[in-house]
């Protein structure tokens, strides 16, 4: 595989996610029955759909940590099918679980995670500012936080992570508002910075402000919903 | 806003970070960083120390309930000590990956792009500091309560014999123990596959323990062909492990 | 016969043992076929 | 293997078929055996008429029936020799004749696991190749799993007999012993569920770890025996004076049961191919099913409609990913 050459090829399309029919099985369950998707750079897409729509799927599959069973799928320029290990280390994926470990400290967490990717210490303390976990709570034990608390830490240990495409699954779920708002500026930010982001999401009114485009999954497809704010998309990639 | 601007920028234009690259820096790199994490969580938690050490030396006793006899302790003492040894395996493996998909810090591995081999030998390499600490204090159990004697050079002999049986079974209990982690009845599951595994040190390290304590008129030079076994073992599970635990993992 | 019990009871095991994988994978391997088309069976 | 795209084709059919295939999935083998008990296999008129393609043809073919048949005739054979013909050994009398079946099983037990080896790193070695390999490796370990429980067996009744113990600690028996533990956790790992790659990689890494594993068992028991005891327990006084018969017997033990081998890694692997071909069939429709979740009418008024929906047996309601029993 050559990850360094890969993805200059799809810079030139401007083409983040691009997947076509693609499918994915948890177990026997087709939870991706063939979707369709294609995300620019710069974009931030909100996925909407009720539960089981597969949303989450898809964003673990973007992820490279479900396996394309059929179709076509191309995430940041790697092939989903030979190059899922140099798409994981391009991705930042923030899922149901927060993957925290629990008898860490918030700084000790979001440290490891950033060495993982060989974040500085200035990387580190950005994140927990980022995140308003950078004062009081940064020595205090995962496993003591509130739901909300944790949301913030594995938000802060993304943004660390530094990826090139952000998959976030109900991010806004258990925040307060200001963690909401710092989320939003979080978001923003990192699409200013290059950065491309999915959202998967129930609170529509929310997400909704924040994204350039809806797109909404029902039944393991993706329907693309064009009116929205394509225009705002199209700017975003050019 | 700006500072938090500047490193997500930095990532796009980079690309790939250090770990898209399996070269051995980076392995060794993610390898003494998990190790670290994983030794950091056992000193908040304690759980080793304060769960898994009492639970082995509750073994030791029981098997002089068990065995209800001093002549017999005493002969029996090297394998008793190793087998409270395997039964402790056993707990402090699936510790520790419950640590890791309690709330799906595996996965977050995994997209993370660590390398499976520099997790593999993270994770062995803490799980063998913490089983050499479990063995000093089981041999130092077997001392007080089976009456085992140990001499000058037979304690050389076996720190050497503790050295690659430790690392041995940190391997096969990484290896198997990520295989259990994300499957249904991992319970049961992983002593299946360990057990018929950690047969040879069992049988090893034994022995050679049987030589340094000097039981059944064991002379100390029958423990040295036993180190060698157990240095080709670990050998053999280390690179057999470092090659095989991204398979295993991968999902 | 000396030992003829032990005798019997290694052939029994062998035989029936053989007899009972043999009899297991052939009607398995009808109650499959019977779901699907000849087409996908390349031994055809 | 072409299954994966080949799927598709025969949507209407797919229903009846997956009805059936759901009911393996519950009740286990012996239910399909029921099925099969039914009708006859080749000209069974009630799988024609549940599938107008298939005639129900098995996993057999005509080089299967023939090895088949030379089996039973060799076995028949086999039991002749080795229960009568042969003559009672000078030194061990009858209990020799336990030896044939013995013989003749481990060696097939052990080919398997050498046959599991290599096909297992066969899969792995061209990644794309083919899930034949891993098929052909699970149906060896089966069998081989099976005759290392019956020479297990064997070797210890014949050792009560001569040794008077049905158990020594010998390397050779202390391996067998583990062999057959370990080949048990094999099965156990196929059995995980997954994707068929997954099942594949992952049971192909497993076999490779017992390749490493097994030396080492045999050699530490090996000094183990040497250092602390005579090893000659096991071969003091087992010497055996095989005239041209005993030869002729044991030689025939071994090719019979080797073409029995042969035959059952044939037929299971085909069975293994239809499972996996079903499963995908199972897919498609699973696929089918998701998709008319999503159009209108359903998405509506889910639970009802898409129960009156012909292609849709499960309620959106139900297909929960949790709802599945492998997820």
């Amino acid at each position: 595989m050559e990850p360094a050459g890969a993805p200059s090829s799809s810079d030139a399309a401007g083409l983040v996610v691009e997947l076509r029919d693609a499918v994915a099985v948890l177990g026997r369950f087709p939870a991706l029955a063939g979707a369709d998707l294609h995300v620019r750079r710069g974009e931030i897409v909100l996925l909407r759909g009720p539960n089981g729509a597969g949303k989450t799927t898809l964003l673990r599959l973007c992820a490279g940590l479900v396996p394309l069973e059929r179709g076509e799928g191309t995430v940041v320029g790697c092939d989903l099918r030979t190059q899922r290990d140099a798409v994981r280390s391009r991705v930042g994926l923030l899922g149901h679980a927060n993957g925290l470990y629990s008898d860490l400290t918030v700084r000790e967490n979001v440290e490891f995670w950033g060495a993982t990717v060989g974040a500085s210490a200035v990387e580190i303390d950005a994140s927990l500012d980022r995140m308003g976990l950078a004062s009081r709570l940064a020595g205090v034990a995962v496993g003591r936080l509130s739901a909300g608390q944790k949301r913030r830490t594995a938000l802060a240990c993304l943004v660390a992570r530094r990826a090139q495409l952000w998959l976030l699954d109900e991010p806004h779920a258990g925040l307060d508002a200001t963690g909401r708002d710092e989320l939003d500026a979080t978001l923003r930010a990192a699409v200013a910075a290059g950065a491309t982001v999915m959202v998967a999401s129930h609170e529509l009114e929310r997400a909704g402000g924040l994204a350039t485009r809806v797109v909404d999954v029902v039944a393991g497809q993706v329907s693309p919903d064009t009116g929205a704010s394509d225009t705002t998309a199209s700017g975003g990639a050019s | 806003m700006n500072d938090t601007a500047s490193p997500a920028s930095g990532s796009p234009a980079s690309g790939s970070p250090a770990s898209g690259s399996p070269a051995a820096a980076s392995i060794w790199r993610t390898a003494r960083l998990v190790a670290g994490k994983d030794l950091r969580i056992e000193r908040r938690s304690r759980v080793i120390v304060n769960q898994v050490l009492p639970f082995a030396s509750l073994v030791m006793v029981l098997f002089a309930f068990a065995l209800d006899n001093d002549e017999v302790l005493q002969r029996t003492a090297p394998g008793l000590v190793w087998l409270a040894t395997i039964f402790a395996l056993l707990v402090v493996v699936q510790r520790a990956f419950a640590v890791e998909t309690a709330d799906g810090a595996l996965d977050a591995l995994r997209v993370a792009g660590v390398s499976p081999p520099g997790i593999f030998l993270g994770k062995s390499l803490a799980l063998a500091v913490q089983l050499l600490v479990l063995e000093l204090l089981l041999i130092g159990l077997a001392v007080v309560l089976y009456e085992a004697t140990l001499t000058a050079t037979g304690a050389v002999l076996l720190v050497t014999t503790l050295l690659p049986a430790t690392t041995g079974l940190a391997f096969v209990g990484t290896l198997y123990g990520g295989l259990a982690a994300g499957a249904r009845g991992r319970e049961t599951l992983l002593p299946l596959l360990l057990f018929p595994v950690v047969a040879p040190v069992l049988i090893g390290a034994t022995r050679a323990t049987e030589a340094a304590f000097g039981v059944g008129h064991a002379a100390i030079d029958e423990g040295w062909p036993w180190v060698g076994m157990l240095l080709v073992f670990a050998a053999l599970f280390g690179v057999g492990g470092t090659l095989a635990f991204g398979p295993l993992i991968e999902e | 016969m000396d030992h003829a019990g032990f005798i019997f009871a290694s052939y029994i095991a062998a035989f029936g043992g053989s007899a009972a994988l043999a009899w297991y994978v052939v009607r398995r391997g009808r109650a499959l076929g019977r779901q699907l088309p000849d087409e996908d069976k390349p031994w055809i | 293997m072409s299954e994966r795209q080949r799927p598709g084709r025969e949507q209407p059919r797919q229903h009846e078929q997956h009805e059936q295939h759901e009911q393996h999935e519950q009740h286990g083998n012996e239910d399909s055996a029921h099925v099969a008990t039914t009708q006859t296999p080749l000209t069974g008129p009630g799988s024609a008429a549940t599938s107008p393609v298939g005639n129900g043809a098995g996993t057999g073919t005509r080089f299967t029936r023939i090895l088949g048949a030379l089996t039973l005739v060799a076995m028949g054979v086999l039991a002749l020799f080795a229960l009568v013909i042969s003559p009672p050994d000078v030194v061990q009398g009858e209990t020799v004749r336990i030896l044939y079946a013995h013989v003749g099983t481990v060696w097939v037990a052990y080919l398997a696991f050498v046959v599991t080896a290599v096909s297992s790193a066969a899969y792995l070695w061209k990644r794309t190749s083919s899930l034949t390999w891993d098929r052909i490796a699970g149906a060896s370990a089966e069998i081989g799993v099976l005759f290392m429980a019956i020479t297990l067996l064997t070797g210890s009744l014949w050792g009560r007999i001569t040794w008077g113990t049905f158990w020594v600690w010998d390397a050779r028996v202390t391996t067998t012993a583990f062999l057959f533990i370990t080949y048990i956790g094999y099965l156990a790992v196929r059995g995980l569920g997954g994707t068929h790659q997954q099942r594949a990689r992952r049971s192909a890494v497993v076999a490779l770890l017992a390749v490493l594993e097994i030396p080492l068992v045999h050699f530490s028991v090996r000094i183990w025996r040497s250092v602390h005891q005579d090893a000659s327990v096991a071969t003091g006084n087992t010497d055996v004076k095989l005239d041209d018969t005993m030869l002729f017997t044991l030689l025939l033990a071994t090719v019979a049961f080797s073409m029995l081998y042969v035959w059952y890694v044939l037929h299971r692997q085909r069975v293994l191919h239809l499972q996996d071909l079903l499963d995908d069939k199972g897919l498609d429709l699973a696929l089918a099913e998701r998709r008319s979740e999503g159009r209108p009418d359903a998405s509506a008024a889910a639970p009802t409609t898409a129960a009156s929906t012909p292609t849709a047996t499960v309620s959106a309601a139900s297909t929960v990913p949790t709802k599945d029993p492998v997820s």
